[in-house]
């Protein structure tokens, strides 16, 4: 498989900028350290060749960029890395930009490095990280060089990653990948397993750290509301900050309830939050139960294609009858 | 906060101890401290010792210790109704003392940022009596991160300051009382601590010598605030790399939730079902809904936004604090930030004589 | 429990509406006393206070009542949002919350004293002046000649009208200058709008400026000030912004350094240069 | 929390009925004077799938302790689809919050038709039984709600 | 901030029994807004409605709330009431302590607190009760029927009797349609033709009736009473007013090997022609496939030979745009194609022959002039098996087939094989059925005279196999009774061939935004109580189009549809029902959730620019909803996760306050 390097994409970005092609690049601009790359638009190769950077942790989904970008003049180039592509799709069939105005190029993936998952492995100081083949060398303040393996600390969603696979491009740099299924739904099954008494305590510990920053909601692809629920004086549910913990299950059930269906699974939720709250296992949960009820649905997999929320089978089981517990159990 | 300064001899107290110490800490007040989570998110949070907790030495929480002064959320004042008539209910009981035990130099001086705010007529009386309760033993930073520039706003991790100054070495916890507050509550454990001697001031001076080294390699070491000051707004208001700057912002409250200075709120009114609850609530200047009202809407784009933050930090609160910065270099949004934008990031922008499209 | 004794400033004081006057279909001016029959608390010609309904919300309003009036205070307000439509729909004896005095007054013992007077109002621009307007009259001789150019969209429009026509026309050293939008049955007074009317009267800038209105009113009218010879610093206007605490703690209502509850509402138009274009 | 005289525990039950089928059962019942517990409270809704999942979470942080959905039977729908969705949403939304811990028991759907009085009343009865079993909502409660 | 008035009713004792009502109107006093309450025995009394209109007139009241039996019983009444005392009947909330309280709890107390918070419920709701309008839309008084089969001229002739204007959009060159192709009806064994072309004929000469023929439906705009519809009308190169139907280019035209869609291509006819002899409009038609002329600029013989001047060889396709207040699907059925069934061999041998293809088989004016010759040699078949099911009621994962029943084969098989055995007693034959279905009138009488009068052997079983041997058809067959394997060495072997809505139902349904099953069968608003009816308002439902039927059950739905649209085009405005839904379309972004859950195609979505808070502008794509279509059942409101989409009448606040009012 050939690398996407750097080069590779300053390449393909500089020739699509001198063509007219696009007139401006949705990239990652480099930081103060290896880790803090900062989603960037880009108008000209100068800019792009000072400040472009592409390696182990750009893993911003650029997807949702696309409805602010789209409202300007011109195409915008975007590299769709496989999870970005679903979002992609998945906001095309809300019709939340025009297709026309992108240049969507796909580029392979084998899972992203995240900041506080690397940062976490080196927590008093880390000052640069490379990557070679599966060895992930960090440059720490106090204890020199370590070094970890790259698969083994990639962030949870990279590690059961849904799907290798550029599902929307223009064109394809390198070569696609595969659906894949890395047992994604392993953690989930786990907690299902648990009695009542358990995960109620295991998502009470988890769920009270929110402190309603609404990164996940600002992050998410899927959460596109003009006016979100929670911000709407006139909706009942509108608050900022959590003064009961009554709601920060509220926000969060309502949150996983509303992109139901909608969720791509790109997992950016999870990487955001600032408290490590593991969100996406609420989104997984929804996908596992859709899946096992209502038959396989990937959001985004196909553009255009209806949410299982808003379709319905007459032979789809009583909501006594679903299959939402662990080997099988009904609830 | 004014504090009464002392001199007084530093105490010590073997680590094999600590556990002892927070205990009887804990018994004089209720001791709060870093300790590391046991869910999915294992790094250090204040959290109310109980026996049995360990210490972190995590550097630093993830949220910040203005938390104790100006919580997330607080109930300001309950309301019966009932036909024309109102019944105000003030829902506050007397304050107790309480311990914040670990807290670091930056978030100690984040303090002072908030008092000037609070403190400074017409005073917020749920913070003062919160501030006047709380006793602070604060730790010195042996090993800064590399998101750490609190020396830029003229901070020093090797003098924390606050009631108790603390420095851990191997073997020993160092008490260093700065205020007669301090002082009293160290004369309680007189049972656990010991005297010091040359040696151990030696330590801990050497620790401070070390901290400095360690401060002064630190990669974000040259920051500087010379462009930014209570006397930089025309300078810096219009200047046009703001927008690339703010591009990527999600207008998420993540930076203003995380920083120890920041101290906006909101209030509402929550209805019970039985009366009225008026709750303060962090806010966020990050949120389109922060300014926006009826009759308009003053800061309409996330870069009209975006730049009110970090004017502020940087201009406006110089202004009317006599160049007090309302940063104190914690770094937490620095690593926080979902998008890694944050105020290194613009300041080092600002720090450049042209911007990337050639203007200044 | 108040810390230290000092006044608690985020807590209410309860506040009994005890008279409703119907101005325009959209404004009334509410009359509140303490349920003890006094007045709230001491105010200056220009302050605000932060009225509310529990449950509904809490907004500033400025007091339009002069200090000088030593039995109640009064509010008028416009319907424009929820808590104002609660405020429009209550009746008299309606206990409501109250806290104040907050923000900075008209200069009316300082730099108004011994000059002429223009007051300028757009619409509901009128309540602030008001208590300016009054307290200059409880105090006539220390003030020059007075004028009041007042506009509204129409003649039901005009707030305060009675007042105006009883009271403010038929004092000596008043001259009151009203218009209204476009003309009507039943008003043959002037008509157009105001900083053309402005224009028209053509003031001697002899004299110190107060404008309050819509934003757009208070742009036209200070150029047409200009353009008549006055600087900009001697003529005020006084700012709305969305304010939660009142007291220049909760962050929202600054323009630059400064807080509009707390450094403001009153400003005059050459400390306003001073601050960024944030507002306009 | 309610109790009564003997300190027994008084679930509190919102449940929501469509107007065509449902509501119309529990009017049957009504007629037919067919008893169920006075704890149970009837919402009418035009059709079930009229309800937001955050109606039931308000019921449930306002202090209820149980919440059951009612509709028509599948195929009978007024609106023909109306409770095809309605049985998927709340299918989900029932299974997540039994994922968050929330006692399953304390949610319910149930189809019930125009005719159905004596369901009505049964499912009702059974339904105030077993949230009483449970005892009162305590994982989705909101203090500022409790008297 | 509402005034609201509280009216508690004994309703004799059914309430007051179990209820203090006095305590209830007492608790409801105290309630935020309430500024007048009472108890009464009968409410809905003309003195208990008196005094409704005086405490509204006396307390200025904007809001009622009326603690009595279910709304499903009074409701209405006092709605009625407010509006006769002046305030907007929609400001109107009933709290239902009879059915749901009073007669279901004997406990006086349990009672009386249940009622007291249902009380606090309605006045939490009516608080949120905002002044609501019914929209009125008026009505075109015209129909359009699409699909010219019996069904859509049944429709049309009984809507054109009533006096209403109707088109029959048909994309044949002729109406008639399945029917024109049968030879003869079950059970009462008279001849297709003979009942079927008089009515085509009245069809034709009703002056309210239009036959738009060869021509389909492009677009529809528009919404119940309102419908815009672009019909195109495909060119035949003949000029349909001047030609006489005579005939002669048919019989003129070189081009002789088109084969004949009304038969099935089991014969051919010219480049021109008319599809048969009764067709309506008489009107010949060229096929642009085959014309020598059309294709190659050289030939011309029809043009010449036509005295009336009626051949364009020019003509274009053109469009018509008509306005109509109701539309009625009537677009019928096909049978499916057999060739997928590898077993019964029906592309390997030309014997192998469809039951409609039978049907041209024994017709008079079919390819064999009625006489029943083998397909392959012309022969007369002395053996003939029936096979019955074949792509009916198959499993529900089947690869091929249809899992329902297509309802008609049993009786046209029985009739098929009875008239075989009239014509031609040496004949053997031979039905292959799973089940015989026969409820009917006179079905089964029917039926049996083909088994016990005709000596019909009826099998019951499957056939396995079919091989084409020699000239013979090889039928392996099971016989479940007996018990044991059959072989039959058929001459010919008549499928009865599973029915399946026309393919030109699908794209229809999309644009009248009309649901459809997974069959494409239109699906009814209800399956009982409106079976001629589609969810979507003004779209009515005639035929096969809805589910396999007979002539008979065909006819009669074809008239009840018709009654229906009579009914909507009687109107000269529709009232709507004003609780619909309602989007806010500064929220909406455009999603199509909430289309795609709409039952009745009330959402469509418009580009529409905004002045946005900074003064730019921005084009938006946001849903509307057309209230003259919307039923109010708010499945949308669900799907829209902003709460863009509210419900008039039971909005997200007013359930919500009633939530709270309950829990509380």
């Amino acid at each position: 498989m050939q690398t996407i390097t750097r080069d590779i994409l300053l390449e393909k970005a500089a020739s699509l900028l001198a063509s007219g092609t696009v007139n401006r690049v949705l990239g990652w601009k480099k930081g103060e350290f290896i880790y803090d790359v900062t989603p960037a638009v880009f108008t000209n190769a100068e800019d792009m060749y000072r400040h472009f950077t592409f390696d182990c942790f750009c893993g911003a989904n650029f997807s949702k960029y696309l409805i602010k970008e789209t409202q300007k003049e011109g195409k915008v180039l975007v590299f769709l890395k496989p999870c970005d592509s679903y979002s992609f799709n998945q906001l095309l069939t809300e019709h939340r930009f025009d297709r026309e105005k992108v240049y969507a190029v796909g580029i392979p993936c084998d899972g992203m490095m995240d900041a506080s998952t690397v940062k976490a492995l080196a927590p008093e100081g880390l000052t640069g990280a490379e990557r070679n083949g599966d060895a992930l060398i960090l440059h720490t303040l106090y204890d020199g060089d370590v070094t970890v393996s790259y698969a083994d600390h990639l962030p949870d969603r990279c590690k059961h990653c849904k799907s290798k696979k550029v599902v929307a491009y223009d064109e394809m740099l390198g070569e696609n990948g595969e659906v894949t299924d890395a047992g994604r739904f392993d953690e989930v099954a786990a907690l299902e397993a648990m009695t009542e008494d358990e995960r109620f305590a295991f998502w009470q510990n988890e769920l009270s750290r929110c402190i309603r920053c609404n990164a996940c909601r600002d992050v998410c692809p899927a959460c596109t509301c003009e006016k979100c629920v929670f911000d709407n004086p006139g909706s009942g549910v509108e608050n900022k900050a959590i003064s009961d913990r009554f709601e920060e299950k509220l926000f969060h059930v309502i949150r996983a309830f509303h992109v139901a269906g909608r969720c791509t699974d790109c997992g950016e939720c999870s990487r955001v939050c600032p408290q490590n709250i593991p969100l996406h296992l609420l989104n997984r949960k929804f996908i596992y139960d859709i899946d096992r009820n209502y038959g396989d649905y990937m959001a985004g997999a196909e553009e255009g294609s209806r949410a299982p929320l808003v379709n319905y089978q007459i032979a789809d089981p009583e909501a006594g009858e679903v299959v939402s517990g662990a080997g099988g159990d009904k609830v | 906060m004014r504090e009464v300064m002392v001199i007084s001899m530093m105490k010590k107290c073997a680590k094999s101890n600590l556990t002892a110490l927070l205990h009887a800490l804990s018994v004089y007040a209720p001791l709060y401290l870093p300790v590391n989570g046991n869910g999915k998110d294992t790094r250090a949070k204040y959290t109310r010792y109980e026996d049995g907790m360990v210490y972190s030495t995590d550097l630093n929480t993830v949220r910040s210790a203005k938390d104790f002064f100006f919580p997330q959320t607080e109930n300001l004042v309950n309301f019966k109704v009932e036909g024309k008539n109102i019944e105000i209910i003030d829902p506050r009981t007397e304050e107790e003392d309480f311990i914040l035990f670990g807290v670091r130099a930056c978030d100690f001086k984040s303090f002072d940022v908030l008092d000037r705010v609070f403190l400074s007529e017409p005073v917020d009386s749920y913070y003062a009596s919160r501030r006047a309760h709380g006793i602070i033993f604060t730790m010195a930073c042996t090993r800064p991160a590399e998101t750490c520039f609190c020396t830029t706003f003229g901070i020093n991790p090797a003098e924390p300051a606050g009631d108790v100054s603390c420095y851990m070495t191997e073997a020993d916890l160092y008490l260093d009382a700065k205020t007669e507050r301090g002082e009293a509550i160290l004369a309680k454990l007189e049972d656990l601590l010991t005297d010091t001697d040359s040696t151990d001031i030696k330590t801990v001076e050497d620790q401070k010598t070390c901290i400095a080294s360690r401060m002064e390699k630190l990669p974000l070491a040259a920051l500087s605030t010379e462009k930014f000051g209570g006397d930089k707004l025309d300078t810096l208001f219009d200047d046009p790399r703001w927008e690339s700057l703010s591009e990527a912002c999600l207008a998420c409250g993540t930076c203003t939730y995380v920083c120890p200075t920041c101290q906006c709120y909101d209030i509402k009114d929550f209805n019970t079902g039985h009366g009225v609850c008026r709750f303060r609530y962090w806010d966020s200047c990050m949120y389109s809904e922060f300014t926006k009202m009826s009759a308009g809407q003053p800061r309409l784009t996330q870069m009209q936004r975006f730049r009110q933050r970090f004017m502020h930090k940087l201009v406006y609160y110089p202004a009317n604090n006599d160049g007090l910065f309302s940063c104190v270099g914690c770094g937490r949004c620095l690593a926080s930030c979902p998008i890694s934008m944050n105020i290194v990031k613009v300041m080092k922008t600002f720090s450049e004589e042209v911007s990337d499209n050639g203007s200044k | 429990m108040a810390a230290n004794n000092r006044p608690e400033t985020l807590i209410p004081k309860l506040g009994v509406v005890t008279d409703i006057r119907i101005d325009t279909p959209d404004v009334k001016t509410f009359r509140v006393v303490t349920p003890d029959g006094k007045k709230a608390f001491d105010h200056k010609p220009g302050q605000c206070a932060m009225l509310s309904i529990p449950g509904v919300g809490e907004a500033m309003f400025s007091i339009t009542s002069s200090p000088t009036n030593e039995e109640y205070m009064e509010f008028s307000i416009k319907k424009c949002g929820c808590l104002t439509d609660w405020l429009h729909a209550m009746e008299v004896g309606q206990q409501i919350t109250i806290r104040g005095p907050y923000g900075n007054a008209f200069p009316v013992d300082t730099a108004f004293v011994g000059q002429n007077l223009l007051f300028i109002a757009g619409g509901i621009g009128l309540a602030p002046l008001r208590s300016v307007i009054n307290y200059v009259r409880h105090y006539r001789d220390r003030y020059g000649r007075v004028d009041i150019v007042y506009g509204s969209r129409s003649m039901h429009d005009l707030v305060d009208y009675e007042e105006i026509i009883h009271e403010w026309c038929a004092e000596e050293g008043i001259q009151v200058h009203l218009t209204i939008d476009r003309a009507q049955d039943g008003w043959d007074g002037h008509v157009g709008f105001v900083p053309n009317y402005v224009t028209e009267l053509d003031f001697h800038p002899d004299c110190i400026g107060v404008i309050c209105g819509p934003p757009i009113m208070i742009k036209f009218t200070l150029s047409a000030l200009e353009k008549m010879g006055f600087s900009k610093d001697q003529v005020y206007t006084t700012m709305e912004m969305r304010m939660k605490c009142g007291i220049g703690k909760c962050g929202r209502c600054n323009i630059g350094n400064k807080y509009v509850c707390k450094d403001g509402p009153v400003f005059r138009f050459d400390q306003l240069d001073e601050l960024p274009e944030e507002y306009d | 929390m309610q109790v009564n005289e003997n300190n027994e525990f008084r679930p509190k039950i919102v449940a929501f009925c469509c107007n065509w089928c449902s509501y119309a059962g529990a009017d049957l019942a009504g007629n037919n004077r067919l008893a169920y517990p006075a704890d149970i409270k009837i919402i009418r809704v035009p059709c079930s799938c009229r309800v937001n999942p955050m109606f039931i979470l308000r019921a449930f942080q306002r202090g209820a302790d149980g919440v059951i959905l009612c509709g028509c039977h599948p195929g009978d729908c007024h609106y023909t689809s109306g409770n095809y969705y309605t049985r998927r949403r709340m299918a989900m939304l029932f299974s997540m919050l039994n994922y968050l811990g929330i006692e399953k028991e304390r949610t319910r759907v149930e189809w019930v038709s125009a005719a159905e009085g004596a369901k009505f009343a049964a499912t009702m009865q059974d339904f105030a039984e077993k949230v009483k079993a449970l005892g009162p909502n305590k994982r989705l409660e909101d203090l500022r709600c409790k008297q | 901030m509402q005034r609201i008035g509280v009216f508690v009713c004994w309703c004799g004792s059914n309430i007051a029994a179990t209820v203090d009502v006095h305590a209830v109107a007492e608790a409801a006093r105290h309630e935020p807004g309430v500024v007048f309450s009472t108890d009464y025995q009968y409410m809905c009394s003309q003195a208990g409605q008196n005094m409704i209109i005086e405490a509204v007139k006396e307390h200025h009241l904007t809001g009622l709330v009326i603690c009595s039996c279910s709304p499903r019983m009074h409701e209405a009444t006092f709605r009625k009431t407010a509006a006769n005392a002046g305030i907007n009947p929609y400001m109107v909330e009933i709290a239902n302590i009879r059915e749901q309280c009073s007669w279901v709890h004997k406990d006086m107390a349990a009672g009386t607190e249940k009622a007291i918070i249902l009380a606090k419920a309605a006045i939490a709701k009516v608080h949120l009760n905002t002044a609501l309008t019914p929209g009125e839309s008026k009505v075109t008084k015209r129909a359009l029927v699409i699909g010219g089969g019996i069904a859509g001229i049944q429709t049309a002739l009984d809507i054109a009797e009533a006096g209403f204007p109707v088109d029959i959009v048909e994309k044949e060159p002729t109406i008639g349609g399945k029917m024109a192709q049968l030879d003869k009806t079950f059970p009462t064994l008279d001849c297709a033709a003979c009942i079927l072309t008089p009515k085509m004929v009245d069809a034709a000469q009703n002056e309210n009736i239009r036959i738009i023929s060869y021509a389909q439906v492009e677009e529809v705009g528009g919404f119940v009473g309102n419908f815009h519809v672009k019909i195109r009308k495909k060119a035949r190169f003949v000029n349909e007013d001047v030609c006489t139907g005579c005939g002669l280019c048919t019989e003129k035209c070189p081009q002789k090997k088109v084969p004949n869609a009304f038969n099935l291509n089991m014969d051919n006819h010219r480049a021109i022609y008319i599809p048969f002899a009764q067709a309506v409009p008489k009107v010949a038609v060229i096929d642009p496939n085959y014309c020598t002329m059309l294709k190659t600029g050289k030939c011309g013989v029809c043009a010449k030979v036509c005295t009336a001047g009626a051949i364009d060889y020019k003509q274009q396709d053109q469009i018509i745009e008509e306005e109509y207040g109701a539309i009625v699907a009537a677009t019928g059925y096909n049978p499916i194609s057999v060739e997928k069934f590898d077993e019964f061999a029906y592309s390997q041998s030309k014997d192998v022959i469809t039951s409609l293809e039978f049907e041209r088989l024994t017709n008079a004016a079919g390819p064999t002039a009625g006489k029943l010759l083998r397909p392959s040699d012309g022969e007369h078949p002395h053996t003939i098996v029936f096979v019955q099911c074949v792509g009916s009621r198959c499993a529900a994962n089947a690869a091929k087939g249809k899992e329902y029943c297509s309802k008609i084969c049993c009786m046209y098989t029985a009739k098929h094989a009875m008239l075989v055995r009239d014509k031609y007693p040496d004949t053997d034959v031979y039905v292959f059925y799973i089940d015989v279905r026969t409820p009917g009138k006179n079905f089964d009488e029917f039926y049996r005279r083909a088994v016990e009068e005709y000596g019909v052997h009826y099998i019951k079983g499957m056939v396995g196999k079919i091989t084409p041997e020699n000239g013979k058809l090889k039928v392996q067959g099971s016989d479940l009774i007996a018990d044991k394997q059959l072989h039959i060495d058929a001459d010919l072997v008549v499928l009865a061939a599973a029915i399946e809505p026309d393919k030109s139902a699908r794209p229809l349904a999309t644009m009248l935004t009309a649901s459809m099953d997974t069959n494409d069968f239109f699906t009814e608003a209800h399956p009982k109580l409106r079976p001629v009816e589609s969810p979507t308002a003004g779209i009515f439902l005639s035929g096969t189009c809805q589910g396999p039927k007979d002539i008979p059950e065909t006819v009669s739905q074809a008239s009840a549809a018709a009654a229906k649209v009579i009914g909507l085009l009687s109107k000269n405005t529709l009232k709507g029902n004003p609780c619909v839904a309602q989007s806010d379309e500064w929220m909406c972004n455009g999603c199509s959730s909430c289309a795609n859950v709409c039952p009745y195609g009330a959402i469509t979505y418009e580009n529409k620019e905004f002045r946005m808070p900074d003064r730019s502008t921005k084009v938006r794509r946001i849903a509307k909803v057309n209230p003259a279509v919307c039923q109010g059942c708010g499945a949308c409101t669900v799907a829209c996760p902003s709460g863009a989409m509210d419900l008039n009448g039971f909005k997200n606040n007013q359930i919500m306050a009633e939530v709270d009012a309950i829990c509380k």
